[in-house]
């Protein structure tokens, strides 16, 4: 790997870490704590997002022990990204939008059995309380697991795309042509 | 006083096989008893040194070193409790006990690690041990990194609301708003990315290279073995828990 | 005349540690200021309060006829306008043009005021030639003036610039002089953080001075940039041009340039090389 | 002896058109302090990245002409900031960390770690954690990062911008130590009143290309002056209408005083 995609796996991971302070300013419900997996991936391929991914993970471990069993979800989101990424996606929020819903699915669907298994659903507060509207709306247990997960996931993998996408359509021309995806990413090449 | 300072390798084992022997084990019993272990160990007070603790009071919670320990008692208390009170919401009682028990062991084992674990000798730990200087670089590197543009995402969201900007109003002013906080910190660290590759590159950090462990920590035979019998450990436990015993 | 800015003795700590302790001071419309002292003075302290980012502990800071503890800083955005230091990394939009208009724009002026304020702002920094360029794709140096630019835009009626001229060259701290004299001209009040004397000797008249937390001096710019023995212990040298009028003892001890330059032209009419 | 030598050294970073260096032909020999002024984009910083063998080797473009080397270089960049390793958590090691990656033994690295460091006056804040470090201690940090893994060809880009009066005097000082000790140091500055201090040779680059090469007093010159790149004193001198040659600095004021 070349310094330059090595030194961009702790940017990218600080970022996602970061942007929470950015989120809180505005005070809405998202995470955002995919866009730097994601970014990485759009920029220079699955290797450099899976290893932001883990990284991201890692990090957030310290933070929060319950985080580490989702690092497959992060992994996930890269993978899914690369696929987004081959697909050029990231072209515009037309098409943005819709993949970061369908990647909101997935990565639902993944975080569900760790979170259910694991720890009975009751990752964080918002995802916990979104679990127990499902079961009160007579779900069963799995099934209201994964509406918690959904309910919080999609709207933050959306948000995730579309900020993704202004990053690549914001970066100068120059700087973007020197990530090896990134022009692809944005269907531009 | 301040205890033995264990080889970074050897925390992370302990605080790998620990929460895992929590979910291995038979509920509730063997995550009670993981949990007992990493009380203790949060406790301990050479976990890390603290400075400035006075040796000259008398009371218990000014006594050097004990202070911390009941300060990440505290911490991971805390950070557990609001899964006790999830699970009660959403699972009957001994469900609760059995994933309360195993999140509050994870919780503290980890609360300890943090204290315990220094990262400028974790990085020392994996370049004596032959690791790559690349590997060590991301973890260090990512630790650095993280202070630094949490620290420029607050200053952007205060410049940005001195240039005018409002972050409140309805949804879509706020993801507008959003896009104005996050995209100056996206750009501005992406583009320092060449600049970092640079100074890194100017310095030596090139693959191949073999790199001078500064301070490598001690790694005594001992430490080695015993890590090497946690893992077994482990191992036989998910071989009993899922092989020889299932579902019991 | 109501003050661009008073700060009555203001008092601010952050937890346990004291800032600023009882200061004040005022700057009038059309006024240019020097906050120096060195670092940890509280410098940046003072710049926080009064883009409201912090609120007083004790005392009030006026700015107008509005108290900053009644205020948030989108709508002290009205009549401050900040530049902090690494003002650089605030940009996002795709062509400095749009950077330098998203203040106005904030602020909810009407689309063609955006326009001519925009203009004016990237002209007297002279960026026009750079509106359609990623900011991005600039030097850092210019990456900074974008953002002065931006405050510029805001027509405030009080600038409040943190370090505005690190890794500028000449010609470009002379644009920003030029720019920040006709916005006094038009009455725009000035308070710069500067370590960069030649700068502020250039741009500004009057100095106040900050030392732990309090106010140790308020004077006239060209007597404190003459004086080495109250400089040094503020961690600053005299600027060249001051040190040239002290070593030549020319008449009224001049500290900008071209006050030195015409000095330096009578005396050499007056009286020959001896 | 040459430590570095630039043949007709034209530059073109990637996706661009026309050349950000054009047919530059520059030696700096060890013991020489050489200074390149300039406006803004004059090539300066381009010049050090070539010299420092990053451009096109790391960054990419095409270089036509040649750059050889005698010593391997150190380059000092811009912002403090981005050129942290974040590998170290105190000053100490982050000037340890080019020496260790050198693979050198271990007193070695402490020898030329604690130098460095006393040089840069750091000692004091050897075991603080960088990142708690202002701009101007960071600066000084990197400095001493660089000096520590014992360069014979030393680049600085800008080194001055982020320290105080006093820091600035100190690294001016130092560059003239080093160049005793028989470094080749090349130094792209703004600061043109330091140099003639500091300066062996000015090299003034325009658009690219060499426009003038000289010693110090080329920034006496009436046509620095007027490009903005002659020092304070003798813009002063000239703007006052006073006869050639300007005086560089106060002292030379003084021995010519009108």
């Amino acid at each position: 790997m070349s310094i330059r995609l090595l030194a961009l796996i702790p940017v990218a991971t600080a970022i996602s870490l970061a942007l929470s302070a950015a989120v809180d300013a505005v005070a809405l419900p998202l995470f955002l704590d995919t866009t730097g997996t994601i970014l990485a991936t759009a920029l220079a391929g699955p290797g450099v997002g899976i290893a932001t991914g883990i990284v991201t993970s890692a990090v957030n471990t310290l933070r929060n022990p319950t985080f580490w069993p989702f690092v497959v979800v992060q992994i996930i989101v890269a993978l899914y990204a690369w696929v987004a990424a081959r697909a050029g996606l990231f072209r515009s929020f037309r098409t943005a939008i819709p993949a970061g819903l369908g990647l909101g699915v997935i990565a639902s669907l993944t975080s569900t059995p760790i979170s259910y298994f694991v720890f009975g659903c009751t990752t964080t507060g918002g995802i916990a309380l979104a679990t127990a509207l499902g079961k009160a709306l007579g779900l069963p247990p799995l099934g209201a697991c994964f509406f918690g997960s959904f309910v919080s996931d999609f709207g933050d993998k959306a948000a995730t795309f579309a900020l993704v996408t202004s990053v690549l359509h914001g970066l100068p021309r120059r700087t973007a042509a020197r990530f090896p995806w990134a022009l692809r990413a944005m269907g531009a090449a | 006083m301040t205890g033995v300072r264990l080889h970074p390798f050897t925390l992370l084992t302990i605080a790998a096989v620990l929460p895992a022997l929590a979910w291995i084990l038979p509920a509730p019993d063997g995550a009670a008893a993981t949990l007992v272990v990493a009380l203790v160990l949060t406790l301990t007070p050479g976990a890390k040194l603290t400075p400035g603790a006075s040796p000259g009071n008398a009371s218990l919670w000014s006594f050097p070193g004990w202070r911390p320990g009941l300060v990440r008692l505290r911490t991971a208390v805390v950070t557990a409790a609001p899964f006790w009170l999830f699970l009660l919401l959403l699972h009957d009682v001994p469900t609760t006990i059995a994933i309360g028990l195993r999140v509050t062991t994870m919780v503290a084992t980890f609360v300890w690690l943090v204290a315990a674990l220094d990262p400028a000798r974790l990085v020392e730990a994996m370049v004596a041990a032959g690791w790559s200087a690349s590997v060590a670089y991301l973890l260090a590197a990512t630790f650095s990194a993280v202070p630094v543009l949490k620290a420029r995402a607050q200053r952007i969201v205060e410049a940005q609301r001195c240039r005018g900007l409002s972050p409140r109003g309805g949804i879509p002013a706020r993801l507008r708003a959003l896009r104005a906080l996050a995209l100056p910190l996206v750009l501005s660290a992406l583009h320092e990315v060449d600049e970092r590759a640079l100074a890194l590159e100017t310095r030596g950090l090139v693959p191949g290279i073999r790199r001078t462990p500064l301070a490598p920590p001690p790694d005594p035979a001992a430490e080695r073995a015993a890590r090497w019998a946690l893992l077994l450990v482990c191992l036989v436990a998910l071989v009993r828990r899922f092989i020889v015993q299932p579902f019991s | 005349m109501i003050a661009a800015l008073r700060l009555e003795e203001v008092s601010f700590s952050y937890g346990s540690v004291p800032a600023l302790e009882r200061v004040s001071f005022s700057v009038a419309p059309g006024e240019r200021v020097a906050l120096l002292g060195r670092n940890g003075a509280g410098k940046s302290t003072v710049v926080r309060l009064i883009a409201g980012l912090q609120r007083p502990d004790e005392g009030t800071v006026w700015v107008g006829d509005w108290d900053t503890r009644d205020c948030v800083p989108e709508q002290l955005a009205w009549r401050v306008g900040s530049v902090f230091q690494h003002a650089d990394q605030q940009l996002f939009a795709r062509t400095v043009r749009d950077d330098v208009s998203f203040g106005p724009r904030a602020l909810g002026v009407g689309e063609r005021e955006v326009e001519r304020r925009t203009d004016r702002a990237l002209e007297d920094l002279d960026l026009t030639a750079h509106a359609g360029h990623h900011p991005y794709d600039l030097p850092p140096a210019l990456r900074k003036l974008t953002a002065l630019a931006g405050a510029l835009a805001s027509e405030p009626a009080l600038l409040v610039l943190d370090e505005p001229t690190i890794g500028l060259d000449r010609t470009l701290r002379a644009r920003v002089t030029r720019a920040l004299l006709d916005r006094s001209a038009g009455s725009v009040a000035l308070l710069v953080i500067t370590h960069d004397l030649t700068f502020a000797a250039e741009t500004l008249e009057r100095g106040v001075v900050l030392d732990r937390g309090s106010l140790a001096c308020d004077e006239s710019l060209a007597a404190l940039l003459g004086d080495v023995t109250r400089l040094e212990p503020l961690g600053l040298a005299p600027p060249p041009v001051a040190a040239l009028s002290a070593a030549l003892d020319l008449p009224g001890r001049p500290v900008r340039a071209a006050d030195a330059a015409a000095a330096l032209a009578r005396v050499a009419r007056g009286k020959p090389v001896p | 002896m040459k430590s570095l030598t630039l043949d007709r050294a034209s530059f073109w970073y990637a996706a661009t058109q026309s050349p950000a260096l054009r047919a530059v032909s520059l030696d700096v020999a060890q013991g020489e302090v050489v200074a390149l002024v300039g406006a803004l984009g004059a090539g300066a910083s381009t010049l050090l990245l070539v010299a420092a063998d990053l451009a096109p080797r790391v960054i990419g473009g095409r270089l036509e002409g040649s750059m050889t080397r005698r010593d391997r270089s150190g380059i000092v960049l811009p912002t403090p900031w981005t050129q942290i390793s974040g590998m170290a958590f105190t000053v100490w090691d982050e000037v340890a960390f080019g020496p260790a990656n050198l693979g050198w033994p271990t007193h070695e690295i402490a020898r030329q770690v604690n130098r460095a460091l006393e040089r840069l006056e750091l000692l004091p804040l050897a075991s603080r954690d960088p990142a708690t470090l202002s701009g101007g201690e960071l600066q000084r940090v990197i400095i001493a990062a660089i000096l520590a893994m014992d360069p014979g060809l030393v680049l600085f880009d800008e080194p001055a911008a982020e320290l105080d009066a006093a820091g600035a005097a100190m690294l001016w000082q130092l560059i003239r130590v080093l160049a005793r000790e028989g470094k080749a140091v090349l130094l792209a500055t703004s600061a043109v009143d330091a140099l003639p201090d500091v300066a062996d040779r000015v090299v003034w680059l325009e658009d690219g290309a060499v426009r003038a090469v000289g010693t110090p007093d080329l920034l006496a010159d009436g046509a620095a002056c007027d490009a903005g790149l002659g020092t304070s004193i003798a813009t002063v001198w000239r703007a006052g209408g006073l006869p050639a040659p300007y005086p560089l600095t106060v002292a030379h004021a003084v021995r010519g005083r009108p």
